[in-house]
């Protein structure tokens, strides 16, 4: 594979530069006085920060239902950010026409419910930073895929220090096309390796009850995750949890019903229809008022159903999201 | 688990496509089959329809078991339908394996001459539940 | 909601194993059901009288008859309901008798599945809407695209019956294949013969336009009302279809891929088309020697041909013949594996070849190899396992069929499915061999997989009234339990889309919804399983029925 | 436009695509089905080739399909007569064959299956399992509805069945019993009577009297095959059936057979039924009256046995009037039936007659039947000439009397005891002194010693048309007895009804209405011989069921409904005994075995001792409504429908109907492979057809799927290609078209199914040519079946199975493979009719008989208008069965449709 070598403030000047086309954004990260977060730059970058070691949102959540022409958008984010992205344009939420992404390797992030005091915003600080320290969010420390290889491009580390952009499709050349240089073969070992195999989820209902208990049914954990995208969830209405006149008439039919109910349904209903499109941020445990482990749940859930279509969300703009399509001569043992 | 009333027998909701399972239930039924009466299957066009939230609800309203069936893969008078069932409720019976439910859900395929398979598959089902049941409860 | 119960005792058959007088009187305790009866015959004149009766006298506007199963007096009911002035879409049907008295035989156990039976019937019965068979208008005309023995005789049949058809070719001329030939066995016709009657009767007809040398550049639109964009000789032409018969043909195999054959190397090394073909200008000694392989191209999974083009053996037979017929002293040999003689009078022309003295040797040929003085076939003789090596004046390929080589083309464009071999997939390879998957779209002659003549003109015909009986009325009805969208919740992923087998669901770019072509849609309600939010819902089937009908069974009662 | 109307013949897959095209296209079709339901071959194969799909899954919906079309007129049952050119158009005599089922009444519930006697051999199953006569072929037939194989008409008047009070089947019983079911047979007496052992015992049989065998040589043995059938079922085992309770109580006074039957029918409908008995033990006559070598008493507690278990409660030594009131009764049930019989012997009224040694014949025999002792002394006189006359004196013989005498006033001819009853008594020894009648008693030491008799001769008959004895003067004699017993006839004794107002007649009996049971006050019923006299066991059960129907219906608030009076019993007219006779050789009955004389008299044990099944088999062949194929006209079937669909008086129709054109569609039969004696069908055991192979694979079929072969599990297959095909020697010189490939499918069902299956194919050629033949073919070869190129030269028997020899010719081997079971892939031919069909028509058939077509349109005839699709133009597999339906639809659109001409009908179901 081949890609570019670079220093730091090349990217800098080659986003710089980019930015002085009409209507040019790039979404990516300041480091500002309270530490680094996302921010979407028009004209010209400042305080730019090539990696954001704390993660309070998947910032791909910012760019659904994002139609608009004419104006270029360039995404520096992490790779679960860029795959929930390539998840969304998959589903026609955001069009893939103006976007360049670029995935940046990601050596981990603390939770913003974790922050304190300063924490380094370079990779090979942060990456010594976690192995003295075991504020790495659970999310990341079990993350399937940390290194910038998905998108249109990747911003890569080798173990030196330099950065190498790669690009992986046509729109990852243009990207390339703004900076100096030769393309070079790309070093096989990197600073941010290919993650470990992570062990397949096996949980049973009391430990479910257990962990759920604490739960409000604020869906605070489905409005900041980044791929349930629905316009309409249907939690709203009455089908499945329901509210008011229903709710009592559903305990005059059956009984008595502790509150609130439907945690059951809620979750799992949930789990499933972000199964193959979850790419395991862990943005709703992040957004839980209640600390519920979410992540393992959720990304248990998906890994092993993605696992069943040798799916991974996001890895790829092609690979068809596997409910929607099927091989006739496939999952043989399924019939029970 | 759900809010409803445990009852005592097994109770197992199955959906059942109305070109091959369903007919094949109807044949059991002039034939005089005897199955358990915890069986109650909701007719759907096509084992397409099935979302999987149905099954989902089904178990935490109190079923026992859930069953989705069928025409056999290749003959589904929608064409193509049961290729995407078998993905979806394969993907499910995963998700329920993880959960340590594996036993909760079956995918059936049954066509419209089957009735005696449909009758063995539920009743096989409802055995085997009735038996883990029977291991809770002594429990 | 005025809702009304009927449970039938069917004589014994139900009352025998339910308590019908417990569950009629169970449901009278709900505030939306208005009547609940039982009665020893539902279906019986009083039994009807009975129900019409309380619709009329009670108005009542949900009718729930619990009997037999649904398929069984299924429009009796329906038709019930509509003479006592109520939508037959608000009757619900539940099966008490094949799914529970003759299933179980404990009086309470069937009981109480009894009232859980229709009580889903009931919940479900609650979200029903009065429903129409509505209708759409479709355009009589149909687009044949593929001008061979198929195309022309659905697009004869078509005109005859009064429906405009516009019939593509890319060649410049009608006939396809069959215009070179020149005996077509059984009937021993010269294919320019029939291919020409067939022109001419098409060709006075005002309701026939015939584009030759032209493709199909964009086809868009759905059942009834398809727009096709061709590229004609003199330039772009648009038309509007009600439906599409696809009859590109095959492609003759070229044994070339082959090169063991040495095919295109020597002359007297030709296929049964070349045959066909100039078969008469080919200069033969006085006592020639004329061997024959079957199966090139066919049956050799090497080459990704693992089918039986079902025509070659007797391809094979006619050379045969037509040799020996010509050539008394001829010594003419046939390499098969079996030979397919299956086509009516086909194994009494198998047979009555080899009276001619035509030899059939099964045999597996290894090599074919030119030499001067004539053409050396080196194999194997598998009914005496012994190697041979003959010389012959003259090989003759008899060549399989091969997919089109525009099938992909149109596939794509018409959106529908190639099989394994790459020919076209039918909608069932035994009852719908004319389907496809989607709604209007038919498919005829040899590009669903090799066919002979007689079969390729039948197809033709066969998939021309198919295609009429959809469009003859100018209007279509519309099955009424097919999907709808609310627009509203739609969030324009487009999975359903994506999903549809039918392609019934189209993707509006402004609106960023998408919308069902109701005539399309089969109904099987896919789309509705796949929509994270519902908002695609089947008729008739909605997630809120089923969810109450599943909360029927399992609730305390 | 006018409206176009097609004729289809045939509703097979060809069929079935041309109708609902021609629909499709606005164009109104008949389709007439020769049989009960569409479908044609197709639907009963397993699966079909390629895909392996289920047949029934894909072509159920197109059947249902034809039903559901507006366009579409099905007449099932129906073929085409006649068929004349009437101008442009056809004009059709068309037969529609009654099938005695009204499809508009009729569900499909398939409650008549069961009960009809007539096993045939089930067409759809290629007669590899049976059916009744009253059958729906398979459960997805269309029309979903029953028909009634009759064939001809009954050759008798089954007046047996008239003749019985209950209305026993008795053709169905017999019926049974000829084929050896006799299990079914107790069962269908059963169905009517609650007391078969009773009944086969001591019924007596008016049945038999009136059988019209009767009128050709001898009446069928009809009670003594009930016994035959009662002696083979235990009915201790007989599970009974689930009862849904009414929560209606009644009551029964008399636990004799008309309480016990009327209990029987009242505990089946879901009353709580409590039945009162004054004596000990239940039974009533049956229990106290008829001697143990008659009736064994076990045999009545059995039966009494399973009406407790169905749940009636009998409550003996209760006596209603003594220990319990009879208000109390009327207040603690909803209804009340009295059944109470006529428990008291009439007095001869002469001096004497109260001398101990005299006594009532009822006393007697309660005595002997209650194990008491009784001694007679040696000279035993019996008074009277009835039945219970001669139970009593053939009862002294058994107590040891040795001299026992029956002393009656008129002559044999005028005696009421059943014909074969006053046999036995002579044949025991026992004589009779007719016309004789005692006058007086006289005693010696205070016992009986003396009878003075007087003869009598017989004068004007009397009111019950027998001739009146009158005393001869100064003719008596007398008799030395030790006993005297009178069994003169027997009274009621009802003086327990009287407190409440029932309508006593002048003899004591309780006046009833006797169709109904209905007394004159409400909720009380009465039956047997407490309202009609002394009278048989099965008046008594008749008079039970009556009132058990009656007071169903009274405590649902239901209006009485009398049953209508009997048919009167039908002889056979003279010309058609003549037929008969001339047609069914002459046989007699076969008797029953008794017991020895000598032995018998010594002991009170059963005296018949019943048939063997091959006896019973013999006699009960005789019958003569089981001579003919078919439908027997029992009426089992009339009497299990419960929405009143059969209808046995309808007759064949005729119809004349006009056609545009017509399309013809008879489909094919398989050859017949009985010719070719080397492969041994229909002599070896496990040698079949595919079609049979078919049927056994199927799980539609008689295993339900699993592989068996006469209940055997075979592993070892052999198929055999085309027999009857490309072969001189059967006259078919084509290819089939469908064996290789059939056989193919078989192949692999078989792999599917039994694993370790072996399987071998013997071939010619394989021609797989369709769409997915070839892979189809390989795959199956590859999964493990062994071709064999070469057709077997002999089938023989070996140690354990079948012997095939044959060459192999691709190794030159002679071949010796033993195998469990071989398929004869046998060839298609012509239908059968198709000749007839083409005949009416003046169609051309070619030199097979296939109907002779068109080479370029080959579904068109040679008559203009009439066109023909699928296999009866030639072999074909089911995708070109299909687009030859298409094609011709499409021919005969053309053919009809005037250039240009709009269709306007609708089209769509």
């Amino acid at each position: 594979m081949k890609g570019r070598k670079l220093k730091k403030g090349d990217i800098e000047s080659a986003l710089n530069e980019f930015l002085k086309g009409d209507q040019h954004l790039v979404l990516g990260f300041e480091k500002g006085e309270n530490g680094v977060s996302p921010k979407i730059f028009k004209g010209s970058l400042d305080h730019y920060s090539l990696l954001n070691p704390v993660f309070g949102a998947n910032a791909a959540l910012y760019l659904r239902r994002l139609f608009s022409k004419g104006c270029q958008v360039m995404l520096m984010l992490r790779p679960c950010e860029i795959r929930a992205y390539v998840e969304l344009q998959k589903l026609t939420q955001i069009e893939r026409e103006d976007i360049i992404a670029v995935s940046i390797d990601c050596p981990g992030t603390i939770s913003s419910k974790d922050k304190k005091g300063d924490v380094p915003t370079e990779a090979d600080q942060l990456t010594d930073y976690f192995k003295s320290s075991d504020s790495m969010r659970w999310a990341c420390s079990v993350c399937g895929e940390r290194r910038g290889v998905v998108g249109d491009a990747g911003v890569r580390i080798d173990r030196n220090g330099n950065f190498w952009v790669i690009p992986y499709t046509e729109k990852g050349e243009t990207l390339l096309a703004r900076m100096e240089g030769e393309s070079e073969e790309v070093p096989a070992e990197m600073l941010i390796g290919e993650s470990k195999k992570a062990d397949k989820f096996q949980v049973d209902m009391e430990t479910f009850d257990k962990d759920f208990e604490k739960c409000t049914m604020c869906m605070n954990c489905r409005d900041m995750c980044p791929v349930c995208y629905c316009i309409d969830c249907v939690f709203h209405g009455d089908e499945y949890i329901p509210k008011g006149d229903a709710l009592i008439n559903k305990i005059l039919r059956s009984g008595s019903t502790k509150m609130p109910q439907g945690k059951e349904l809620f979750h799992l209903i949930r789990m499933y229809h972000v199964s193959q499109t979850c790419v395991g941020c862990g943005a709703c445990e992040e957004a839980c008022p209640q600390g519920i482990p979410l992540t393992k749940y959720f990304k248990g859930i998906s890994e092993r159903l993605q696992g069943m279509f040798a799916y991974m969300s996001g890895r790829s703009f092609d690979e068809a999201i596997p409910y929607l399509t099927f091989l006739e001569d496939e999952l043989k043992d399924a019939e029970d | 688990m759900g809010e409803a009333k445990k009852k005592d027998g097994v109770e197992i909701v199955g959906f059942a496509c109305s070109f091959c399972t369903f007919k094949a239930s109807e044949m059991a039924g002039s034939l005089r089959m005897k199955y358990p009466e915890g069986v109650k299957l909701v007719q759907v066009p096509c084992s397409s329809r099935v979302d999987p939230a149905f099954v989902i609800k089904a178990i935490f309203e109190g079923a026992d078991g859930v069953f989705v069936a069928g025409c056999h893969p290749g003959d589904c008078h929608f064409i193509k339908g049961n290729y995407y069932t078998r993905r979806k409720i394969a993907a499910l019976k995963e998700m329920f394996d993880a959960f340590s439910m594996k036993e909760k859900l079956r995918l059936f395929w049954v066509s419209a001459a089957e009735a005696r398979r449909f009758v063995e598959k539920v009743t096989d089902m409802h055995n085997e539940l009735k038996e883990r049941k029977n291991e809770r409860e002594k429990a | 909601m005025k809702t009304g119960i009927f449970i039938c005792h069917c004589g014994h058959n139900i009352k025998h194993t339910i308590d019908v007088k417990k569950v009629s009187e169970y449901f009278k305790k709900f505030p939306s059901v208005t009547v609940s009866e039982d009665y020893p015959f539902v279906c019986s004149e009083p039994g009807q009288d009975m129900i019409r009766d309380s619709i009329e006298k009670q108005g009542l506007d949900r009718v729930i008859i619990a009997s037999c199963t649904p398929s069984l007096h299924g429009e009796m009911f329906k038709d019930l309901l509509k003479k006592s002035g109520l939508n037959p879409f608000l009757l619900r049907r539940v099966s008490i008798r094949e799914h529970c008295s003759w299933v179980g035989d404990d009086v309470e156990a069937n009981t109480e599945k009894a009232k859980r039976l229709i009580l889903a019937g009931l919940y479900s019965a609650a979200h029903y809407v009065p429903l129409e068979e509505k209708l759409v208008d479709v355009t009589k005309s149909a687009l044949i695209i593929g001008g061979g023995v198929s195309g022309l005789s659905a697009a004869a049949f078509l005109s005859k019956m009064g429906m405009q058809v516009y019939l593509v070719e890319k060649e410049a001329e009608l006939g396809g294949h069959v215009r070179t030939l020149k005996n077509i066995w059984p009937a021993r016709k010269e294919g320019k013969s029939i291919v020409d009657e067939m022109v001419n009767e098409l060709s006075g007809r005002k309701n026939v336009e015939i584009f030759t040398s032209t493709t199909i550049s964009a086809f868009e639109g759905f059942f009834g009302n398809y727009q096709v964009t061709l590229n004609t000789p003199e330039g772009e032409k648009k038309l509007t279809a009600g439906g599409v018969i696809a009859s590109i043909g095959f492609s003759p195999f070229d044994p070339g891929i082959k090169p063991e054959l040495n095919y295109g190397k020597d002359e007297r090394i030709i296929t049964t088309l070349d045959f066909e073909k100039n078969g008469d200008a080919i200069k033969l000694p006085g006592k020639p020697r004329i061997a024959i392989l079957h199966c090139v191209g066919s049956r050799d999974e090497q080459i990704g041909k693992p089918y039986c083009s079902r025509v070659c053996c007797i391809n094979a037979l006619r050379v045969a013949e037509a040799v020996k017929d010509k050539y008394k002293d001829s010594y003419v040999e046939s390499f098969y594996m079996d030979v397919r003689a299956h086509p009516r009078g086909g194994e009494e022309y198998f047979e009555d070849t080899q009276e001619k003295g035509v030899l059939f040797t099964r045999a597996n040929v290894a090599e074919i190899s030119p030499t001067p003085a004539g053409i050396v076939i080196r194999g194997e003789d598998t009914l005496f396992s012994e190697t041979f090596e003959r010389e012959f004046d003259l090989v003759v390929l008899s060549i399989g069929m091969s997919p089109p080589i525009d099938n992909k083309l149109i596939a794509s464009l018409l959106k529908i499915t190639l099989d394994k071999d790459k020919f076209f997939l039918e909608a069932h390879i035994k009852l719908r061999p004319f389907d496809t998957a989607v709604k209007g779209i038919f498919i005829a002659g040899s590009c669903s997989g090799p066919k002979d003549v007689e079969e390729s003109i039948n197809h033709g015909r066969a998939s021309a009234v198919k295609l009429f009986g959809f469009l003859n009325l100018g209007y279509a009805y519309v099955d009424p339990f097919i999907s709808y969208v609310d627009p509203k919740r739609c969030s324009g992923c487009r999975m359903c889309e994506q999903a549809c087998v039918a392609k019934a669901i189209k993707y509006d770019e402004t609106k960023r919804v998408v919308h069902v072509e109701e005539a399309a849609c089969m109904g099987c309600g896919l789309c509705n399983a796949t929509c994270p939010s519902s908002a695609i819902g089947l008729k008739g089937y909605i997630d809120c029925m089923i969810d109450d009908e599943i909360s029927a069974f399992l609730e305390a009662i | 436009m006018s409206e176009k109307k097609v004729l289809v013949v045939g509703g097979g897959i060809g069929g079935i695509t041309a109708a609902l095209e021609l629909a499709s296209c606005g164009v109104k079709v008949t389709m007439l089905e020769e049989g009960p339901s569409i479908g044609g071959r197709m639907i009963q194969l397993d699966k079909t080739f390629p895909t392996l799909d289920c047949s029934t899954c894909t072509l159920s919906p197109k059947m249902v399909e034809v039903a559901l079309n507006r366009n579409i007129e099905l007449l099932s049952w129906a073929k085409p007569l006649a068929v004349k050119k009437a101008g442009e158009r056809f004009q059709v005599t068309i037969l529609k064959k009654s099938r005695y089922v009204d499809i508009k009444k009729c569900n499909a519930c398939g409650s008549c299956f069961p009960g009809c006697p007539v096993v045939m051999k089930s067409e759809f199953n290629m007669g590899t399992g049976p059916r009744k006569a009253v059958y729906i072929p398979f459960p997805q037939a269309i029309p979903n509805k029953a028909s009634i194989d009759k064939r001809e008409d009954r050759p008798c008047k089954a007046a047996c069945v008239d003749a019985c009070p209950i209305h026993t089947n008795v053709l169905g019983y017999l019926k049974h019993i000829s084929e050896g079911r006799f299990t079914d047979a107790y069962m269908l007496i059963r169905a009517t009577n609650p007391f078969p052992s009773v009944c086969g015992r001591v019924c007596y049989a008016p049945c038999e009297g009136v059988c019209n065998r009767g009128q050709l040589d001898d009446p069928l043995a009809i009670r003594d095959l009930k016994r035959f059938a009662v002696d083979h079922f235990d009915l201790d085992s007989l599970e009974p059936p689930q009862i849904q309770k009414t929560e209606k109580k009644v009551a029964i006074i008399g636990a004799g057979p008309a309480g016990l039957a009327c209990a029987h029918d009242l505990v089946v409908e879901g009353h709580e039924v409590t039945v009162f008995e004054a004596l000990p033990e239940p039974g009533g006559m049956l229990r106290y009256a008829i001697p143990e070598y008659r009736l064994p008493k076990e045999e009545l507690r059995k039966e009494i046995r399973y009406i407790e278990k169905l749940g009636v409660t009998i409550r003996c030594g209760v006596e209603i009037g003594k220990d319990v009131n009879l208000d109390t009764v009327r207040n603690d049930f909803d209804a009340i039936f009295i059944g109470t019989g006529a428990p008291k012997g009439l007095l001869l009224g002469v001096e004497g007659e109260d001398l101990p040694g005299a006594m009532d014949g009822l006393q007697l025999l309660r005595a002997v039947n209650s194990n008491e002792a009784v001694s007679l002394g040696k000279s035993v006189a019996v008074i009277g000439g009835g039945n219970t006359a001669i139970d009593c004196a053939r009862t002294a013989k058994r107590l040891g009397s040795e001299n026992v005498k029956l002393i009656y006033r008129r002559t044999r001819d005028e005696m009421p005891a059943a014909n074969e009853e006053i046999e036995a008594l002579l044949h025991e020894g026992i004589e009779i002194e007719f016309l004789t009648t005692p006058v007086r008693f006289y005693a010696e030491d205070g016992n009986l010693s003396r009878m003075e008799c007087i003869r009598m001769e017989l004068g004007e008959p009397d009111a019950s048309g027998r001739r009146r004895p009158i005393p001869v003067e100064h003719s008596e004699f007398s008799l030395p007895v030790n006993s005297v017993i009178t069994a003169l006839g027997q009274a009621t004794r009802t003086s327990f009804v009287e407190g409440i107002g029932v309508l006593l007649a002048r003899n004591g009996t309780i006046e009833v209405d006797p169709l109904t049971g209905v007394t004159n006050i409400e909720g009380i019923f009465a039956g047997g011989d407490v309202s009609a006299g002394p009278a048989y066991v099965v008046d008594a059960i008749a008079a039970g069921q009556k009132a058990a129907k009656s007071i169903s219906r009274y405590l649902k608030g239901e209006p009485m409904i009398a049953a209508s009076p009997a048919k009167k019993p039908e002889r056979l007219s003279e010309a058609e005994v003549a037929d008969l006779t001339a047609r069914i050789p002459r046989t007699e009955r076969a008797r029953m075995p008794e017991v020895s004389v000598e032995e018998r008299v010594t002991n009170f044990g059963e005296v018949a001792i019943g048939y063997s099944p091959e006896e019973a088999g013999a006699e009960a062949s005789r019958c003569l409504a089981g001579q003919i194929e078919g439908c027997i006209q029992c009426g089992e079937c009339e009497r299990l429908c419960e929405v009143k669909a059969i209808d046995q008086t309808m007759q064949d129709e005729i119809v004349e109907m006009e056609y545009d054109s017509i399309v013809l569609a008879p489909g094919f039969d398989l050859y017949d492979p009985t010719e070719k004696r080397e492969y041994g069908y229909g002599m070896l055991e496990g040698v079949i057809t595919g079609i049979e192979f078919e049927r056994i694979c199927s799980v539609t079929g008689p295993t339900g799927g699993d592989i068996l072969w006469n209940g055997k599990a075979p592993k070892r297959f052999y198929f055999i290609q085309c027999v009857g095909s490309r072969d001189r020697l059967s006259g078919a010189r084509f290819c089939s078209r469908v064996c290789c490939m059939y056989t193919a499918k078989h192949a692999s069902i078989v792999k599917d199914r039994i694993k370790d299956a072996q399987i071998y194919v013997s071939y010619i050629d394989v021609r797989a040519y369709g769409k997915g033949y070839e892979e189809f073919y390989k795959s199956t070869q590859e999964s493990g079946t062994f071709y064999i190129r070469g057709i077997p030269g002999e089938i023989t028997k070996s140690a354990n199975g079948l012997l095939v020899r044959v060459e192999d010719m691709l190794s030159g081997e002679m071949l010796e493979v033993e195998v469990d079971l071989v398929v004869l892939a046998t060839g298609v031919r012509p239908r059968k009719g198709t000749e007839e069909l083409c005949n009416i028509m003046s169609i051309e058939r070619d030199e097979y008989g296939f109907i002779r077509v068109d080479s370029i349109n080959p579904s068109r005839t040679n008559v203009d208008g009439i066109f023909v699709c699928g296999m009866a133009s030639g072999p074909k597999d089911v995708p070109d069965t299909v687009a030859s339906g298409g094609e011709a639809a499409a021919e005969c659109m053309e053919d009809i449709m005037a250039e240009g001409e709009r269709l306007e009908a609708g089209g769509s179901a």
